[in-house]
């Protein structure tokens, strides 16, 4: 188990193009960001925990599917670290796996409304599922 | 028996300011290496001429090193970092001209470091020693 | 053909526990061009100083070698030995067989054999030695500070007590510098302008201090010792002799609305104008951009109202040539750009303001009279955000900000803080922090007065974004200690900005040809041990050129910087090291690489005529090495493709020897 | 002049009016949006990861295409701009994507010369506002008008390049130009709440509302977008201040408005 975990750091700095040990724990993407109050674990801490190791309870939270790709810790960090990367490479360690996306087709009608574009929808599939 | 007695000639260019000086330290500390090397004082690394060191394997040496201050160091500021580059595109000539890259060797030693001084020069004449005497540059005219 | 004299030292059981010496002096005899070859006990005692003096006068020696300890130790000495007795000190050469052969060897035939061959090396190079004589040059007994500011007030203040006469080169019309716009100072307390203007004054008053204010350096010319200068003097259209500073002018100008620069542009000032009530050089200044009598003919009050006539339309830049000894570097620093921060809505509201700018708020002689207000609307500010590291430690976004640590901002900041605090009880005061960096005397406590008994809150975390919204700036921040996102509405916000070197710096580093590291500071001759030098002699360092500093920091190194420029005015001639580099003027084809390697700006090149085929007269460019400059390090030696430059002392003949005397 | 036009699958059924007037006004200041024949969905995001290729093939082709006409590739939507620009940067920058890519390009290899570029861009940098100015008979008159950017036509900035991520005016200045006045509004690069709505719409609401607030606040009649999603978020939130597509205000100022 902890040998897969070790694999998946590897994995999501690899995938993120990200090195987490450029944080200077400064907080900004933290401070920044519009969707914190819904995550459990925020972007910095997204940031330390693949930098320390501590994977596994990134990859059970529903903080992955509340990231908004908005960006703005990317483009506000000071050092380059782009918290968001991060965040997406772990959603897609999640997804990738047999049965685990977080999107089923079959709930797709419930959530439709007469104005919804169907940007909304395809958005929603390429981050939510495989 | 006869290998063991194979006692490479080696030249050191040591620079004044940190090298020459860690080279003194390493004897005032009484820290020794082999006699095989003999050092050549100049004021900077940034004075070893790609062609001093050709000359020493033309002549016969097996091995040569050069010393300068660590990066960020030198006595004249930049020198080291003009030595640098120099010995990089002679180390990427080396083969071409037929001696192996292991023969030469550049590495940062500050006055500080004695002993890093008598390591390296007991590693270098260890790997020297390993290749064996150098013949490929010596200029035949000029043995008798 | 040389005549050398060998003499190989014992040094006690020193070298003669492990060296045979008897043998290595009898070996070494047999040497081409050895001519003598003796030992003895100690050779640096009197006793073998004496016996190498009988030599050289009994054998008629012209080179010599010692075979000893290290030449770091000693070849001073017996140069000075061979001096004495008539020859060239720089005809003798060390065979360094202790350090570097008795003392690393246990066996006695190898250490005998070693020293052999050490001792030959150092014949072969004596064999090619050739005389050296040290270069002497003049030295002009003046100099020149460019900046003045704190750091170039404070040089100039020393060197002047010493006795030497000193300018100072000041851009804009007074001197000062950002000191002067300071408020209070960390960690005392003590006003900025209390200390600062006496120090103005003095300057002012000093006999061997002259002031070129609104001036700038043109040109540099020259070596250490003897640099030429010219020094633009700008126009002010003011007869700077004449005017007494009444300041009428100054009250009677119609144009008005000129943003007043002192004051960061948050009130205006006249079109002539005199910077703040105490500068120096008290004198008028009109500002050509904003006069309309300049601009078109059209106004002349200023000179109507003077009753000393000291307005003069018709005044042009002037060329001032001037000579020094040395130049000390005090070009300072400036806060950076806030535009591309704008996450802080710097351009979107008044009420985010630099820490010069809240400085200048909290100024009793500034926009506001001291009084703490917002500049949006002049209503008492209540909650209030301080921002740290704005583009300080600031990688992978060079367009923005600054890789470095500002140093000063923590401190700053907090006095800020602690100043709001104390003024207005009333408010509450968020720092917002990533690391607080107080390294300094008495500086973790004044940070710590701030928290503990100002009340001012410091969260560690970042602010993520500002948005004015109605007349509050809302400010998302990051408290990470506790895990949280906070939204605060302030009524102001105080960015610390980061600092940069001044624009002029580049400029005056390329004429002065002095090194800079990529963030435009000075680089320092050594990090460690010549903090206040730069690489290129004659040329010193004072204050935030170098790097960030604060006030006690830049007045230390100015200080430094002033006993350093004394040390060498003092000197009447300078005597040059004779090692230097010198290039054959008929090998040399002119192609300045050279000259692009040196890193002391030594080497320059003339067009020069020589002799062709058939009488004809060929001009050719060539290097020249100044002397006086050349430290001898030998990087141009190995760059010149044509072998055109040598190093003297080191010689590429002479190292070539060594080489093939240990690969004999 | 002719570009090669990417409308994007929402500009077809729900963005009807982005796409309509993004014609119109186009043809109005002489330029023809040429549609391209077989284009397929964007994908609505890009994938940062670097192992996701075939999620980023349909932007190729589209480019691929620009590029043999050597026109510029011109799109409307925010997000369909965003996956085809950063795609396209991913192929000049990252020579694995590249080379991985191109293992799919059946009819010839794409190495990344197609310039990628958004109506706005277009507007701004190829015809000029003063070119726009021109065509105004019905000036807005002083409407406060609140330009909402979103986070897609900004960032990340290194690669979009539109204009200065954290105050960007270049929907300022074509509302200038159509004789509009736009308010300070720092909340212009703001996320609405995104994708997120289509599974949770309480959490975008307060997104959302935020933005509409502080636009409210600010003192503006409308809010300008360049979205169909954020668009359709900022009007869900409650709020009751209209969302506008910019081509309908500039349809709405050349007269051409139905």
């Amino acid at each position: 188990m902890e040998k897969n975990l070790n694999n998946a750091r590897e994995e999501i700095i690899r995938r993120s193009g990200v090195n987490p040990s450029k944080c200077m724990k400064c907080g900004k993407c933290s401070g920044t960001c519009p969707a914190y109050d819904e995550m459990e674990y925020h972007p910095h801490q997204f940031v330390y925990m693949v930098e320390t190791g501590d994977i596994e309870p990134l990859l059970k939270s529903q903080s992955i599917y509340r990231c908004l790709s908005c960006f703005a810790c990317v483009d506000r960090c000071p050092r380059g670290v782009e918290p968001a990367k991060i965040v997406e490479a772990v959603r897609l360690e999640v997804i990738r796996q047999q049965g685990a996306n977080h999107l089923k087709a079959e709930g797709v009608a419930e959530n439709l409304d007469e104005e919804i574009p169907q940007q909304a929808i395809v958005t929603a599939f390429r981050k939510y599922t495989k | 028996m006869q290998v063991n007695e194979f006692k490479p000639k080696i030249v050191a260019f040591c620079c004044n300011w940190c090298s020459y000086a860690g080279a003194d330290l390493a004897g005032s500390n009484r820290l020794s290496y082999p006699a095989d090397v003999k050092i050549i004082r100049v004021p900077c690394s940034c004075r070893v001429n790609p062609m001093f060191i050709l000359r020493a394997f033309q002549r016969g040496a097996d091995g040569v090193i050069i010393c300068g201050c660590h990066p960020g160091d030198c006595h004249y500021t930049s020198g080291n970092y003009y030595t640098r580059r120099r010995m990089a595109l002679l180390f990427s000539m080396l083969d071409y001209l037929g001696i192996e890259k292991d023969r030469m060797r550049l590495e940062w030693v500050s006055a500080a470091e004695g002993a890093k001084f008598a390591t390296t020069m007991n590693e270098f004449t260890e790997k020297i020693i390993s290749l064996g005497e150098n013949k490929r540059l010596e200029d035949l005219r000029c043995k008798k | 053909m040389q005549r050398i004299g060998v003499f190989v030292c014992w040094c006690g059981s020193n070298i003669a526990a492990t060296v045979d010496v008897e043998a290595v002096s009898q070996a070494l005899a047999k040497e081409p061009g050895v001519v003598h070859s003796a030992n003895y006990q100690y050779m640096c005692s009197q006793a073998g100083q004496d016996l190498i003096r009988a030599a050289i006068k009994e054998h008629k020696l012209t080179g010599i070698v010692v075979c000893s300890c290290s030449p770091r130790m000693h070849e001073m000495t017996f140069r000075k030995t061979a001096e004495s007795a008539g020859i060239n000190p720089y005809m003798v050469e060390i065979a360094n067989i202790r350090e570097q052969c008795s003392w690393i060897h246990k066996d006695i035939l190898t250490g005998t054999e070693k020293a052999i061959v050490l001792g030959r090396t150092a014949i072969a190079k004596v064999n090619l030695n050739a005389p050296l004589t040290a270069g002497e040059s003049p030295v002009t007994k003046r100099a020149l500070v460019i900046g003045g500011g704190i750091a170039g007030i404070q040089t100039a203040l020393d060197i002047a007590d010493a006795g030497f006469e000193v300018d100072i080169v000041e851009k804009n019309p007074t001197i000062g510098g950002k000191m002067a716009q300071l408020d209070k100072t960390f960690p005392t307390l003590d006003c900025a302008a209390c200390i600062l203007t006496p120090k103005m004054v003095d300057v002012a008053q000093h006999e061997k201090i002259r002031i070129f204010s609104y001036s700038e350096v043109a040109a540099v010319k020259g070596f250490v010792g003897n640099f030429d200068v010219t020094i633009k003097k700008k126009a002010r259209y003011v007869r700077e002799d004449v005017c007494t500073g009444c300041g009428l002018c100054t009250e009677k100008c119609p144009v008005k609305k000129v943003p007043n620069e002192f004051n960061l542009g948050m009130d205006t000032r006249r079109a002539i104008y005199i910077p703040f009530a105490q500068a120096v050089p008290k004198v008028a200044t009109i500002d050509a951009d904003y006069c309309n009598m300049l601009k078109n003919g059209k106004c002349g009050v200023c000179s109507k109202v003077c009753t000393a006539k000291a307005i003069d339309y018709e005044q042009k830049d002037t060329l001032i040539e001037e000579k020094y000894g040395a130049i000390v570097v005090a070009t300072g620093f400036n806060p950076i750009s806030m535009e591309k921060f704008d996450e802080y809505a710097y351009s979107q509201s008044k009420d985010v303001v630099t820490s010069l700018e809240f400085e200048r708020i909290m100024n009793a002689a500034g926009p506001t009279q001291g009084k703490l207000v917002r500049p949006s609307d002049g209503k008492h500010p209540h909650t209030l955000v301080f921002v740290q590291c704005v583009g300080s430690r600031c990688a992978n976004c060079a367009e923005k900000g600054k890789e470095y640590c500002s140093k000063i901002c923590c401190m700053y900041t907090a006095k800020h803080a602690m100043l709001t605090r104390d003024k207005y009880p009333d408010t509450d005061v968020y720092v917002f922090y990533i690391d607080v960096r107080t390294p300094g005397k008495n500086f973790d406590e004044f940070y710590r007065r701030a928290a503990e008994e100002y009340g001012v809150h410091y969260v560690k975390g970042m602010v993520g974004k500002v948005m004015p919204e109605g007349d509050k700036l809302m400010v998302r921040a990051s408290d990470l200690i506790a895990n949280k996102q906070i939204n605060i509405a302030a009524d102001m916000v105080i960015l610390a900005a980061a600092i940069e070197p001044d624009k002029s710096a580049r400029s005056i580093a390329t004429m002065l040809t002095a090194s800079m590291d990529t963030n435009d500071f000075f680089t320092e001759a050594h990090p460690k041990l010549r903090p206040v030098e730069s690489p290129t002699a004659g040329i010193f360092l004072s204050g935030a050129c170098q790097g960030p500093k604060d006030i006690p920091e830049t007045v230390a190194q100015a200080g430094a910087a002033a006993a350093k420029v004394i040390g060498l005015l003092a000197k009447d001639k300078l005597k040059g090291n004779p090692c230097v580099a010198s290039s054959n003027e008929l090998m040399c084809n002119g192609c300045s690489s050279c000259e692009r390697v040196c890193p002391y700006g030594a080497i320059s090149y003339v067009d020069k005529e020589f002799r062709g085929p058939n009488r004809t007269v060929l001009v050719r460019r060539v290097a020249q090495v100044n002397p006086a400059v050349c430290q001898g390090c030998g990087a141009c030696t190995v760059a010149c493709p044509s072998g055109a430059m040598d190093l003297k002392g080191f010689a590429t003949k002479q190292i070539m020897a060594e080489v093939d005397a240990i690969c004999k | 002049m002719k570009v090669t036009y990417f409308p994007g699958c929402t500009l077809k059924n729900k963005a009807k009016q982005l796409d309509i007037y993004g014609h119109k006004c186009a043809k109005a200041l002489g330029v023809e949006l040429e549609e391209i024949e077989k284009w397929q969905c964007c994908g609505g995001a890009f994938t940062t990861s670097s192992d996701e290729i075939a999620t980023k093939l349909s932007s190729v082709r589209a480019l691929k295409e620009a590029e043999s006409k050597n026109q510029p590739l011109v799109s409307l939507c925010s997000a369909c701009h965003n996956v085809l620009k950063q795609t396209n940067h991913a192929i000049q920058t990252n020579e694995t994507f590249r080379a991985r890519v191109n293992n799919y390009m059946a009819d010839g290899e794409y190495n990344g010369g197609a310039k990628v570029m958004h109506y706005l861009e277009l507007l701004r940098d190829v015809i000029g506002y003063d070119a726009v100015k021109e065509k105004v008979v019905n000036a807005l008159n002083g409407k406060k008008v609140a330009c909402y950017y979103g986070c897609l036509l900004l960032r990340p900035s290194k690669v979009m390049q539109m204009d200065d991520p954290e105050n960007p005016q270049i929907m300022e200045n074509l509302v200038r130009a159509l004789g509009g006045e736009p308010i300070l509004f720092p909340y212009k690069n703001e996320c609405c709440g995104a994708y997120v709505s289509f599974e949770n719409k309480d959490y975008t609401a307060v997104k959302s509302g935020k933005i509409c607030n502080n636009a409210t606040l600010n003192g503006a009649d409308i809010i300008l977008t360049a979205c169909p999603l954020c668009k359709y978020n900022l009007e869900k939130c409650g709020s009751d201040i209209p969302v506008v597509y910019f081509t309908e205000l500039l349809a709405e100022a050349f007269g051409i408005k139905e």
